[in-house]
């Protein structure tokens, strides 16, 4: 038995999202040409400035699509749904964004995305485009506290790009990009819980099995498994589970601030994830800690899979400065 | 027949896209225990991309080496993923381990095996027992190696490649993930096989089946 | 077996999600003392402004809260899930956002909200404010085309109200924004299809059941029955079958403008609803009418319900005019 | 006990409350077919906040009027929905026509009931054969007065009243809904009961009984 979609061929949708995206966003977004899979910012790349490239796979939209505009990233490079982009769009990207300042390179910490974008970056320094990389790696459920170098980047993504993005706009030097990028993912936290599995397009069954009562605690953002499979428990529990793993490693002070991100994986619908930002909300006053802004709704997603994730930016005054800039993406706007 | 042109390679490519095609449903279901479900699709994407690319090809005027780099390209770019870059990387390694030759001997094809094994573990960086596709493509080169170094046909030295690998893939079984996509599961890796070292057996047979028709026998 | 949520006590779910939404969007948003179930605008209503109360059950986040904020409604009534808000937090909202030049109620034709908005309306006349009705209309596949007054107000919604907010916020008489608000109804068409059922909080059971291969065509957006059941169709097959219901209603000019809303019911995600908007994009260019916008996402959901709608607006200047003129909302920004 | 005060109107919502939270699946499950599955949902809550509402009344100071109407901005505030409007303009009406009594007879009873007929279907503009709660509550307050009027008991008038209401119910089945939600769905809400019409039914029994304890036998 098949899962249900709207699509028409699976081996097609990737194709098809993006003629659909490009259709509905004219004033923001266009491919290269000649390579339908790298998108690129109309507003984006100037002379001068640091060009931010990001991309993965496909099926996590409003990432990475979502987030290319003015201020925000220059370009994104789409791979087939949960598979890294091979070399070639990214390389495409990095031409087109590329301003003469350097372009870096930002995506979730992931084996198939590393080898791709790193032979990325070598055909860019044979066009004499430099490029650095940043991984993100805010996924706490990943790996322990000591090897956050080898954490996924799940939907923390959102802020640490934003972060990066403004210090590009600001025209900012390719270190201090570089430099405010890294500390954006030191300072973000996420954790996610999945309730149901999503479906690929090309095999549309269920991608992993869980039973009727489960959650599974950490799971990753292309269904693979996380840390603990666990009964399901209720919205303050399960806030509180995530909570009490990021707080102790954010380790924030009393009138400290935070940016919160409460993400849907899919088909979980806002009145879960606002529930969960009572909860949320609840813990932060407690310990006295603000919240700066707050994102509530689909994010970083695995197509249709039910559960959500929340994330913490640790901000001081200069990450809530760049989290403050405008930005305008075709599926985003802030500031 | 006892040698190995493009005409062959080209035939080679049709067996691994036909086995890979077949296998398909259970790589993707072992990559779901452990990782993202995608494994047979990748393999599949990749695989029919390097068959057809090579399909298109005037193969009298092409080389191993063009024909190996044509189907590393293909690969790499229908797929991307982790098995993108790795068997592209294979590929490409195996096009320059027979670089020059229009017709590949036994002793060359064991040496682009080997290369591509190389090539692998060098683009994933990898060691044996992290779980992954290596854990089947390094025992099967060297086993290879060393079949084809005591004397053994390419057939046989093919058939105790395909053993090791397959001997390999089943080790994943009983390790616990330490690169690629599974290796934040700690121990809840153990006990599955590795989705890439099982495609590596998937892809080692055809080979070994479609180049031992070309150099049959005692060679 | 129950479906699965992130909630606590399903009684509790709409009052723990509001919290979450004040907590969420405190520059925005805010509850009348006293009246946690009426939302307004911080920055709405004002003197000499036509007020504009929006309302309906919950269930359809970000409709209605993600609709109230400056440029588009001053209130929206919450009632529980798919279920019409009672008269008192109607009233509440009527007398928030009432500038003295009357008060505009929309919301979708349903005889739970028409009963309890009419209450409210009586009971607000007792207070001497003067509020007027525009219902939503545009569901064409809830009643024949000569009943137009009879169909379902569902995605639509958005561009309607949109319309009559910009309307409000531009100043202009009562008149004016009545009128408006009703023409844009006239213009606007959705149609959907669901393939899943939701759940409520409080029952946690599948509200319909639908055969493993079947979608149901014109499906509601609290789970009513459509038009037809029939076998799941592709993408481009299920669009062409909206769109063949929509277009020759809108009749549309070639050179003519429209706004487009592809919008999930919950669980359907943006790479399915891309794909049918590369369907319509094409359909339209086919008979030379433009997209003057386009939206696609999570607009007007029944909770995890999976499927979509499709919506039109048939511009005019003016509508173009209200639908260009810039909104400030928590969860939706235009302009 | 030959008449009904406050307390006896009092045990009437926990008769009724008790006798919907019984039904509750039931009723979600009917509307689930024609509507939005939540009809049960409501009525609890409607019912239960009525209760609470009433009982929290001092009974010795509170006349069936004002009681009634308590019922009814109660039941009224937590429910809104279809059910809220119509079941409170329903209390509205009822607590209208016992103005100014403490105590109710058996006429007023059967006034009371009529009234809360009327109410419900002045409030949905609902005529009969329109598949609402109104096929189930027009015939009952018919029967109910036809029978006292024909010198039957309260608790026989009540009796007939409940079977005209079962029968109302049933015959919703065979009518396409031309009011509320279901209204949309033209032919294919044939063959399906209306859920209000079902709960009218709970809700008229749970009524009958409990006045019938508070007014028994042959007055
Ligand atoms: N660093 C690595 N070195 C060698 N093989 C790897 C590495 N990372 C992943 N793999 C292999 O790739 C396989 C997964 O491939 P695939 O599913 O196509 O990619 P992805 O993990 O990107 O979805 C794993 O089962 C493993 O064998
Ligand atoms: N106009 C009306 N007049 C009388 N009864 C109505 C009317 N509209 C709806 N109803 C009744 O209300 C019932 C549905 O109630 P409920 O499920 O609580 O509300 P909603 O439809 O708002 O979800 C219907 O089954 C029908 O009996
Ligand atoms: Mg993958
Ligand atoms: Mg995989
Ligand atoms: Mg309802
Ligand atoms: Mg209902």
């Amino acid at each position: 038995m098949q899962t249900k979609k709207i699509i028409n061929d699976g081996n097609r949708a990737v194709d098809e999202m993006l003629e659909g995206i490009l259709a509905a966003h004219p004033a923001h977004l266009r491919s290269v040409d000649g390579s339908p899979r790298s998108i690129i910012a109309r507003d984006g790349p100037r002379s001068g400035k640091v060009g931010l490239v990001i991309g993965g796979g496909s099926g996590h939209e409003p990432t990475f699509l979502g987030f290319v505009g003015k201020g925000l990233a220059d370009a994104a490079a789409i791979g087939n749904v949960f598979a890294s982009p091979p070399p070639d769009p990214i390389l495409e990207c990095a031409k087109a964004a590329s301003g003469g300042a350097g372009v870096l390179f930002m995506y979730g910490n992931y084996a198939g995305d590393v080898m791709n974008f790193d032979m990325a970056a070598e055909m860019a320094a044979m066009d004499d485009i430099e490029v650095r990389t940043v991984l993100t790696t805010d996924d706490v459920a990943s790996a322990p506290r000591d090897q956050r170098g080898k954490r996924r980047g799940v939907a923390g993504n959102f802020f640490i790009f934003k972060a990066a993005g403004a210090a590009c706009d600001r025209m900012l030097s390719f270190d201090e990009v570089e430099r405010i990028a890294r500390k954006a993912n030191d300072h973000t936290f996420t954790m996610g819980v999945a309730l149901s599995p999503c479906s690929l397009p090309q095999t549309r069954r269920p991608n992993f099995e869980i039973g009727a009562d489960e959650m599974e605690v950490g799971m990753g953002i292309h269904g693979e498994p996380g840390i603990a499979r666990g009964a399901l428990k209720s919205a303050d529990a399960i806030t509180d589970e995530m909570l009490d793993r990021i707080l102790p490693e954010m380790a924030p002070s009393r009138g400290d601030n935070v940016a919160v991100l409460v993400n849907s994986l899919g088909s979980t619908p806002l009145m879960e994830l606002y529930i969960m930002n009572r909860r949320l909300k609840q813990r932060l006053d407690d310990i006295g800690v603000s919240v700066h802004a707050t994102w509530v709704g689909n994010y970083c997603t695995s197509l249709e899979m039910a559960g959500a994730s929340l994330t913490l930016e640790h901000l001081d005054g200069e990450l809530q400065t760049m989290l403050d800039h405008p930005c305008d993406c075709a599926m985003f706007r802030a500031g | 027949m006892t040698s190995i042109g493009s005409p062959e390679l080209s035939k080679m490519f049709d067996a691994i896209a036909a086995a890979i095609a077949a296998d398909k449903d259970r790589l993707c279901q072992l990559d779901g225990v452990i990782g993202d479900a995608d494994h047979g699709i990748a393999m599949e994407l990749g695989f029919n991309a390097a068959r057809d690319a090579v399909a298109g090809l005037d193969l009298a005027a092409t080389d191993p080496t063009a024909l190996l780099n044509t189907a590393a390209k293909s690969f790499l770019n229908a797929v991307g993923a982790s098995s993108g870059p790795l068997y592209a990387t294979a590929f490409m390694r195996g096009a320059a381990a027979v670089k020059g030759k229009t017709k590949l001997g036994a002793d060359d094809a064991i040496a682009m095996f080997q290369a591509m094994a190389q090539g692998i573990k060098d683009r994933g960086k990898a060691e044996l027992g992290e779980k992954t596709m290596v854990d089947a493509w390094q025992p099967a080169a060297e086993a290879a190696g060393a079949a084809r170094a005591a004397g053994k046909s390419l057939a046989d030295s093919l058939a105790v490649a395909l053993a090791a690998a397959e001997g390999g893939a089943e080790a994943t079984k009983d390790m616990i993930a330490a690169k690629g996509r599974s290796s934040r599961l700690g121990e809840r890796s153990l006990g599955h096989v590795d989705p890439g070292a099982a495609s590596a057996v998937t892809v080692i047979g055809a080979m070994a089946q479609s180049l031992n028709s070309a150099i049959p026998g005692k060679v």
